[in-house]
């Protein structure tokens, strides 16, 4: 199987990843496209780690899911904090800082 | 040959103003004897200098003094020197012989009025100027007095300048001048880029080599100078006004010596209107239409010092006509302005007796029959009269007759049309001068009643006495076995002898005298025993409202330089304004309001901030992706 | 079995970023055992005691050179030991700031206007994650300059990312601005770091090494596709340039610097831009040197378009932190200049901007949290009128850190500014050179436009008042006046140094 | 004496005079006074003390200092004077005591203290003798910007009216010219490094070899910023405001000593580092100078208040010197220099009266005032006299400067000169009319209780007018210092005067 298509797959989820951050209004559902988006690229890095043959692609993934986790745990504490002031997770309730 | 004295001349008025300026009140009390004994200090090193000169050979007689190298930038050298020759100790004796009299005049005249020191000290002010004017050995030098006399022409005319007309007057003068000025300083440049020198000596030596076009140029530039202080057409305007000043002022400096600055700046660049014929006609023809004009003028005026003005305008006419006439004029053209001071002065210092005695009115139908109260003034002012319209043996008639006869030798049309017109200045002049002595002093007294005319005091009628006998003698001493015209001949050296003589001097004279005789004889038979009418009558023809309108020049200049000027003015300030201020600050706004736009893009919203950065993202692949194609 | 060869790691040259990781897990356990009455001393004192010790380490090791200091992963030379020179000298003044508890919530999970915040508020505890936060979001800046692969890199990022995200949300007041610009920065950030993760894949894909100088030497080689290099090149700028708040990749600086506490604005606005040029500096000379064909005339029409948009925005703006945001974004401009040049000089004139550029925001920073009316800090323009006459003093200090952002000369900032644009000329970018000086132009009337508020309109009486700063701001604040006037007056000694020192070793 | 480092002391002794009224306390303001007038009067008397030991007919820059400061960009501190140079400083030290003693009052209208008011000044009249001493470009720039500084708080700080807008306008004008004189500045120092060790030194600068259109740009760069400086039509608009609403005091500093720097920089910097590229610009120049001084004349006799038509006349003025400057002949050079320094002290003359008349009456609209001649005699004849100076009245120093500048103008450019001529009649008519709304005619009511000068107003403007005075009728110590200087610079970039015509035909 070409080693292509999964580039292309990868893209893909970044591309789908992309446009959700722009699309979609729930912080939650923003913030877990922003996880595909950083799986498309775990994606990306085992595929050239297989085509070029060395393991460091495959290392850069699992710190990436590390660090992954942590944007979680921070992140969740910003989105379930403004939640609780604001009785809304939507992201276009959040502004007031314009202009 | 060098003098050490001639400095002092200068020094000495110069002197005097700058003490009795600074010395403030306190002078009060003997400010005018100070100012007196500087001028007449004066007169006595140029009296000494003279009997000098006539102690040394023709060739020998001019004078230099060096006193300091002035300004010197690469070859622009300038010395503040100073140089007495023949031609300048005239009006060396002139200026501060008349001058002399006139402080002395004004001793009495002034005496009631609380800035008398003031008027001295600008009268010293002016005899230092004027000193300087005809002493400097150099175009720039004589620039300087130029303006100097300029100067204390603009402070002596708005003496009284708490009254605005005066105030305007004076203004009106020295921009008029500063015209003049201009043509003087461009002639100055012009001759330092054609010959490398401003100084009258280097001109002289150089004139030869450069080209006629340039000299013409210099020419020109001399005489619209000459236009701007001598008061000739077309920038005459100012003189009339000018009577504003005090009565002395008028005589001094607006008849006998700064107005006739124009005819010596001609004379003695008589190098190069002598190379520069186009240069000259020019002179010929502005002296022979500014004689005419003023006479024409002067018949309308009932304000007698405005009548004297225009007369004295007429007058200059003739000198620089005679001076227009190159080397056959020139002597003439300075004979009459010498005489002119006398008779002119004399006329004045009458007038202002005149208005002494009748608590300064001005207005001659309001005169009438003062012969009888004022005895003196009517004989000074009488004499002068004679001398003015030319009837022998007075001095008017030598010197004005000889420059109608050299404008005749001229030859062709030139010298018919420039004759023809002397000879009717002639004429006029004789009508309007005896118009003026028939309204004055003789007829029924028309004055009001609190008026009660009287003689003046003998300081005043003194220097008229004196002034009188020179009106009287001057021309035929000047004349005697061509006594000036010889004095002067190295100054303006003369050609051969020109051409045939067109008419023999004593047909000119006949015909002058028939012409006098007649301007006098209607001007008798329209005002002698008639009575005037207190106020001028309206009903009269136009030519009468043009004339006493100044033949218009003031609607003329009015019309066209100043409403232009007022107009260019108001323009520009707008311009400043809205375009030239607009434009930064157009800018200023463009850069703000851009600002407020951009600023709109930063809605706030989360989502659209993410999607900046996937448009930056795409649109850095694609840049990225055209730039290595 | 194969022999095991342990890694070497030569601890004494990655000292710094340990001692600073160190406090910092000593700030956690303070958090977790000692108790609330000691622990604000206690915190502040660990912090600044960890910063200066790592800093005298930088200052100890500051000739040494290798890349092998970890493995290949972190090289230690003299640029990066210069930014991380200057990032510990940042967070120190900063933390000063930070130790001014007036400005942070006790309980950040409160709800704001709760009866719980408020009873906290009046218990009068303080807040002290902030600390071991600032040390965390330290050691990652640190880190982030000197790392050579995209791992390290993307993990120092994050690293220097997350606390900050956390710290923009500790206002006391008006917590749902600075929740909010916490939630911003969050969501921007992390999809910015999943484009620079996504290019680094690319890069990977294309040079089959994650190290910088294997990239650019396969760049060299030109062997491999050129599209995953220059997909890789543009992603991970992406990343970057967000972090620096490069046009169009800047929208989040100005919500998140007004929203955040104004001494962590000030921290992240000085240090953050320190060590994120550092890493840009790094890997645009070492990793894509020989592609500068490709990505120079992106980054030129990026930088003429930040200088611009920052200076002209600025113009528009009515709050004092905002301005202040604008002008750093304007202030990139002028920085990537720098990078542009590509050459020592331009190396050279980045530090010496970045740090005189640090120094200033700081302080211009810490000016802003003096003035305050009974409901906490005005950053409002108008309120400020007239503070000249109420305080000359701390109005001249803001007016000079405004002059030395404008470039003023016997400033550090016209310093700065001339080394810079000289660098770029030098190098041919002479457009960036003509823009940089016209909105400069620009920018200094806002400055001046602040200054005249300040000085020459009268003062209105709404309770505006400056309060008297406590000791450690003072300091701070002082600090960093004295060092843009004396940069400003006598920069050769820094420059010397910079110069002297100031390489990129592969 | 060149062990004496006489323009580090020079330059030193007005901030150390700074430091000491800072000392001051606040409410004391007459110590800051007569601290500031011992400070200035000193440093003239310094200041005659230098110009004393200046070596006339030695063309090199003296009193040359030069210490290493950025040796990273090879930027040293560098000074020196040659003629010119050294002429403008004069200028300013002896302009600053004049200044401090007439303005006595002057700070009691500003927002802060007499004492920031007099410590503005002294650090300013440091960067003046700064800006005209630096022999290095960088170290020029670095005073040319932090200039206006100090300025900008004299306006905006004490000045009248629309102060602040004012001061603003000024500030950004001249920043920006400044800013682009930056890129052109950098460019150089590129150059320089290109062309043997980067350099800022002025001399070494003028041996550049730089491509012609690379000049050009240079040479805008550095104009713009000097004619916004100088004012040149049609950067001027921000001079009028500023004049407005600056102090008496202030204006003179600016008007007389700060512009100057730009028709200095265009000598010192335009011309000796591009002579090329002045070539290339000398005939739109020359337009445009003519231009400001027609211009400036009908501006001046369009305004309706004494300071805004002080300030146009000035801008005719400097029309007058750039004219002289990019005419290129060695009577424009050294006409334009002489008028700068007579030019500094008419305007004064000027300023400083109309500034008294204006806070007498409380108003400085011309037609406000009428009769003063009457009412305060002293303070009309010092006023007439300084309107005389202004419109070059033979005699009177003004007149030197201005034919010179004429003559030498005409023998290059006669048309140039010409239309220049006419300045002198608009001249007549912007003095005389204000002169006659003012000084003459019946005395305006509001003005019968003005009072005329004190003592103090009559020390202040003694020197001027004597200084005027003396160097109408003798200014070859002015001359002798700049003639060789100017000839210098011209001979260095291939000027010769045009000879005579007639030898010209003669060859």
């Amino acid at each position: 199987m070409n080693a292509a298509n999964y580039l292309y797959v990868s893209a893909l989820l970044f591309t789908i990843g992309a446009i959700g951050v722009v699309v979609r209004r729930n912080a939650i559902v923003v913030f877990m496209c922003v996880e595909l988006m950083l799986n498309a690229a775990n994606l990306a890095f085992v595929t050239f780690a297989r085509i070029n043959g060395n393991l460091d692609g495959q290392v850069m993934a699992f710190f990436t899911m590390v660090v992954a986790a942590c944007e979680v745990v921070v992140g969740l504490a910003i989105i379930v904090t403004i939640y609780r002031s604001r009785r809304s997770a939507s992201v276009d309730d959040a502004s007031l800082l314009k202009r | 040959m060098t003098s050490n004295y001639l400095v002092y001349l200068i020094a000495l008025p110069l002197f005097g103003s700058a003490l009795l300026l600074l010395a403030g009140r306190k002078a009060d009390k003997w400010g005018h004897l100070l100012g007196t004994a500087m001028s007449g200090g004066a007169f006595v090193i140029g009296l000494y200098e003279f009997t000098q000169m006539l102690g040394r050979s023709n060739e020998q007689r001019a004078v230099t003094q060096k006193l300091f190298n002035w300004i010197s930038v690469g070859s622009f050298q300038v010395d503040a020197g100073l140089m007495l020759d023949q031609l300048s100790i005239c009006f060396v004796l002139l200026i501060t012989g008349v001058g002399t009299l006139i402080h002395i005049y004004s001793i009495a005249y002034m005496s009631h009025d609380l800035d008398r020191r003031r008027f001295f000290a600008f009268l010293n002010l002016f005899i230092a100027a004027m000193l300087l004017l005809v002493l400097g050995d150099s175009y720039l030098n004589l620039y300087v007095g130029w303006e100097g006399v300029g100067l204390a022409s603009y402070l002596l005319i708005g003496f009284w300048n708490q009254k605005p007309t005066y105030a305007t007057a004076a203004k009106k003068a020295f921009v008029a001048n500063r015209v003049g000025d201009m043509g003087l300083s461009l002639a100055i440049m012009i001759s330092f880029a054609t010959l490398g020198t401003v100084s009258f000596a280097g001109v002289k030596e150089h004139a030869g080599q450069a080209s006629t076009g340039a000299l013409t140029a210099i020419g020109i530039m001399l005489l619209v100078a000459a236009t701007g202080k001598s008061a000739q057409f077309p920038l005459q305007a100012w003189l009339g006004d000018a009577m504003a000043g005090p009565t002395p002022v008028s005589a001094l400096i607006h008849a006998a010596t700064m107005v006739t600055a124009g005819v010596y700046l001609i004379t003695r660049s008589n190098f190069i209107f002598d190379a520069a014929p186009t240069a000259q006609l020019c002179v010929a023809i502005i002296g022979a239409i500014t004689l005419l004009f003023g006479a024409v003028v002067g018949t309308a005026k009932d304000d007698i010092k405005k009548a004297l003005a225009a007369s004295t305008m007429s007058q200059i006419g003739y000198m620089i006509l005679g001076a227009g006439l190159g080397p056959a004029g020139y002597a003439f053209a300075i004979m009459h302005l010498l005489t002119h001071g006398f008779f002119k002065a004399g006329m004045f210092l009458g007038a202002g007796s005149v208005m002494h005695g009748m608590d300064d009115e001005v207005n001659m139908r309001r005169y009438g029959g003062l012969g009888k109260f004022m005895p003196i003034t009517f004989a000074t002012f009488g004499l002068g009269y004679l001398a003015i319209i030319g009837v022998p043996p007075f001095a008017g008639f030598y010197s004005k007759d000889k420059i109608i006869e050299v404008a005749f030798n001229a030859g062709g049309i030139k010298g018919i049309t420039l004759g023809s017109a002397a000879l009717l200045g002639a004429a006029i002049t004789a009508f309007y001068m005896t118009r003026v002595v028939i309204l004055t002093f003789v007829g029924n007294k028309r004055w009001a009643e609190k008026a009660h005319p009287h003689e003046s005091p003998a300081l005043m009628w003194l220097p008229m006495v004196l002034l009188a006998v020179g009106s009287v003698a001057s021309g035929f001493i000047f004349t005697h076995g061509n006594s000036l015209k010889n004095w002067l001949a190295p100054v303006v050296e003369q050609s051969p002898v020109h051409e045939g003589e067109l008419l023999k001097p004593a047909v000119v004279s006949v015909l002058a005298l028939v012409l006098v005789i007649l301007g006098v004889g209607l001007a008798v038979l329209k005002y002698v025993r008639k009575d005037i009418p207190l106020v001028a009558p309206s009903d009269v023809s136009i030519f009468t409202r043009i004339a006493r309108r100044d033949l218009l020049q003031d609607d003329f200049n009015e019309a066209l330089f100043m409403k232009t000027g007022q107009g260019i003015t108001r323009a520009l300030v707008v311009t400043d304004k809205s375009i030239v201020d607009g434009a930064v600050r157009g800018v200023a706004r463009l850069v703000r309001g851009s600002g407020s736009a951009l600023r709109l893009t930063q809605t706030g919203f989360v989502r659209s901030y993410a999607m900046w950065i996937l448009v930056g993202a795409i649109g850095l692949v694609a840049a990225i992706w055209v730039v290595t194609l | 079995m194969s022999s095991f060869t342990a890694p070497v790691l030569i601890y004494s040259l990655l000292a710094p970023i340990l001692i600073v990781l160190g406090g910092a897990v000593i700030g956690v356990m303070i958090e977790a055992f000692a108790s609330r009455k000691i622990r604000p001393v206690l915190q502040l004192s660990v912090t600044i005691g960890t910063l200066v010790l790592a800093f005298a380490q930088v200052w100890h090791i500051r000739h040494q050179e290798t890349a092998s200091a970890a493995m290949g992963s972190a090289v230690v030379d003299g640029a990066g030991v210069l930014m991380q020179g200057a990032i510990l000298f940042i967070a120190i003044l900063g933390v000063f700031l930070i130790a001014d508890q007036e400005n942070f919530t006790v309980i950040a999970a409160a709800v704001p206007g709760s009866e719980e915040e408020t009873q906290s508020i009046q218990s009068g505890e303080q807040l002290t994650e902030v600390y071991p936060l600032t040390l965390f979001a330290v050691a990652g800046m640190m880190l982030f300059p000197v790392s050579t692969d995209l791992i390290t890199l993307f993990v120092a990022l994050e690293m220097l990312s997350l606390p900050l995200y956390l710290m923009a949300g500790l206002s006391r007041r008006r917590r749902l601005m600075s929740q909010e610009a916490a939630l911003k920065y969050f969501l921007l950030g992390a999809f910015s770091s999943a484009f620079f993760l996504f290019g680094a894949a690319y890069l990977y894909g294309y040079a089959g090494t994650v190290s910088l100088s294997g990239i650019g030497a396969a760049i060299t080689a030109a062997n491999g596709n050129t599209v995953f290099l220059l997909i890789g090149i543009a992603f991970l700028s992406v990343g970057l340039l967000f972090k620096i708040g490069a046009v169009p990749f800047h929208a989040w600086t100005p919500d998140v610097y007004q929203g955040a506490p104004t001494p962590i604005t000030a921290f992240m606005a000085a240090a953050t831009k320190i060590a994120a040029f550092g890493a840009l500096l790094r890997i645009f000379y070492v990793g894509f040197e020989n592609a500068y064909w490709d990505w120079r005339p992106l980054i030129t029409v990026i930088a003429i378009i930040t200088m611009l948009f920052g200076s002209v925005v600025a113009i528009a703006q009515r709050d004092i932190k905002r301005m202040l945001a604008y002008s750093s974004i304007a202030h990139a401009g002028f920085l990537l200049a720098g990078v542009l040049a590509l050459s020592k000089a331009g190396l050279d004139a980045s530090i010496f901007y970045l740090i005189a550029y640090g120094v200033a925001t700081l302080g211009a920073f810490g000016v802003v949290t003096l003035v305050r009316d009974s409901s906490g800090e005005i950053t409002d323009l108008n309120r400020w009128a007239g503070l000249g006459k109420r305080s000359p003093f701390v109005a001249t200090l803001f007016a000079t850190f405004l002059l030395a952002f404008a470039g003023i000369p016997l400033t550090s900032g016209f310093i700065g500014k001339f080394s810079i644009f000289s660098a770029a000329y030098e190098n041919g970018n002479k457009s960036v050179v003509i823009v940089g000086v016209l909105s400069s132009a620009i920018a200094a009337y806002f400055y001046i436009r602040v200054i005249v508020l300040m000085f020459f309109s009268d003062p209105v009486e709404d309770g505006t008042s400056v309060i008297i700063p406590s000791f450690l701001t003072r300091l701070s604040i002082v600090t960093a006046f004295a060092i843009t006037i004396f940069l400003g007056l006598f920069p050769a000694p820094l420059l010397n140094f910079i110069s002297s020192t100031a390489i990129f070793i592969r | 004496m060149s062990n004496v480092n006489w323009l580090t002391t020079l330059g030193i002794l007005p901030l150390l005079g700074a430091v000491f009224v800072a000392f001051l306390p606040k409410t004391n303001a007459l110590a800051a006074k007569r601290a500031a007038l011992a400070t200035t009067v000193f440093v003239a008397i310094a200041g005659i003390a230098m110009a004393t030991q200046f070596q006339r007919d030695n063309v090199d820059l003296q009193f040359v200092e030069s210490h290493s400061w950025i040796p990273t960009f090879g930027i040293n501190y560098a000074v020196g004077v040659d003629g010119i140079a050294l002429v403008l400083i004069l200028l300013s030290v002896l302009l600053a005591p004049i200044v401090v003693l007439a303005g006595w009052n002057e700070a009691s209208g500003g927002r802060w203290s007499a004492k920031t008011f007099y410590i503005l000044i002294l650090i300013l009249e440091t960067m003046m003798i700064g800006v005209f001493a630096a022999t290095d470009v960088f170290l020029f720039y670095v005073f040319f910007e932090a200039m206006l500084v100090p300025v900008y708080f004299l306006i905006g700080g004490f000045g009248t009216g629309k102060r602040s807008a004012a001061a603003v306008k000024f500030l950004l004008y001249s920043l920006f010219g400044g800013l682009l004189m930056l890129a052109s500045i950098i460019a150089l120092y590129v150059i320089s490094g290109e062309q043997g060790g980067h350099t800022f030194d002025t001399v070494t600068l003028s041996h550049l070899q730089i491509s012609s259109t690379t000049q050009n740009f240079l040479f805008l760069g550095f104009f713009i910023a000097f004619a916004i400086k100088a004012p040149l039509w049609p950067f001027h608009t921000w001079l009028p405001d500023a004049a407005d609403a600056a102090t008496p005091g202030t204006s003179v500093l600016l008007l007389g000593v700060l512009d100057k720097v730009g028709t200095f920089g265009m000598i010192r910097y335009c011309l000796t580092l591009f002579p090329d590229a002045t070539k290339t610009f000398t005939p739109v120049i020359l337009v445009l100078a003519v231009i400001s001084i027609i211009y400036g004349a009908f501006l001046a006799i369009g305004q309706t208040d004494f300071k805004r038509l002080i300030a146009f006349t000035s801008i005719s003025h400097f029309g007058f010197i750039t004219m002289g400057i990019f005419a290129m002949t060695t009577q424009g050079h050294s006409g334009a220099t002489l008028y700068m320094f007579n030019h500094g002290f008419s305007t004064a003359a000027l300023f400083l009266v109309a500034g008294w008349m204006a806070s007498r009456r409380g108003s400085s609209k011309i037609s406000d005032f009428g009769g003063l001649q009457r009412v305060t005699p002293v303070m009309a004849w010092v006023f007439f006299f300084a309107g005389m100076s202004s419109l070059a009245l033979p005699g009177l120093s003004s007149f030197v400067s201005e034919f010179l500048v004429l003559v030498g103008t005409y023998t290059r450019y006669p048309v140039a000169a010409i239309v220049g001529t006419f300045g002198i009649v608009l001249a007549a008519l912007y003095i005389l009319i204000p002169i006659q709304r003012s000084l003459h005619g019946p005395i305006m009511p509001g003005n019968e209780g003005l009072t005329d000068l004190n003592l103090r107003e009559k020390i202040a403007i003694a020197p001027v007018i004597a200084i005027i005075l003396v160097l109408g009728f003798y200014p070859s110590p002015l001359l002798n210092v700049i003639n060789p200087t100017v000839t210098h610079n011209l001979s260095v970039t291939g000027h010769t005067d045009p000879a005579p015509s007639i030898e010209k035909a003669g060859k």
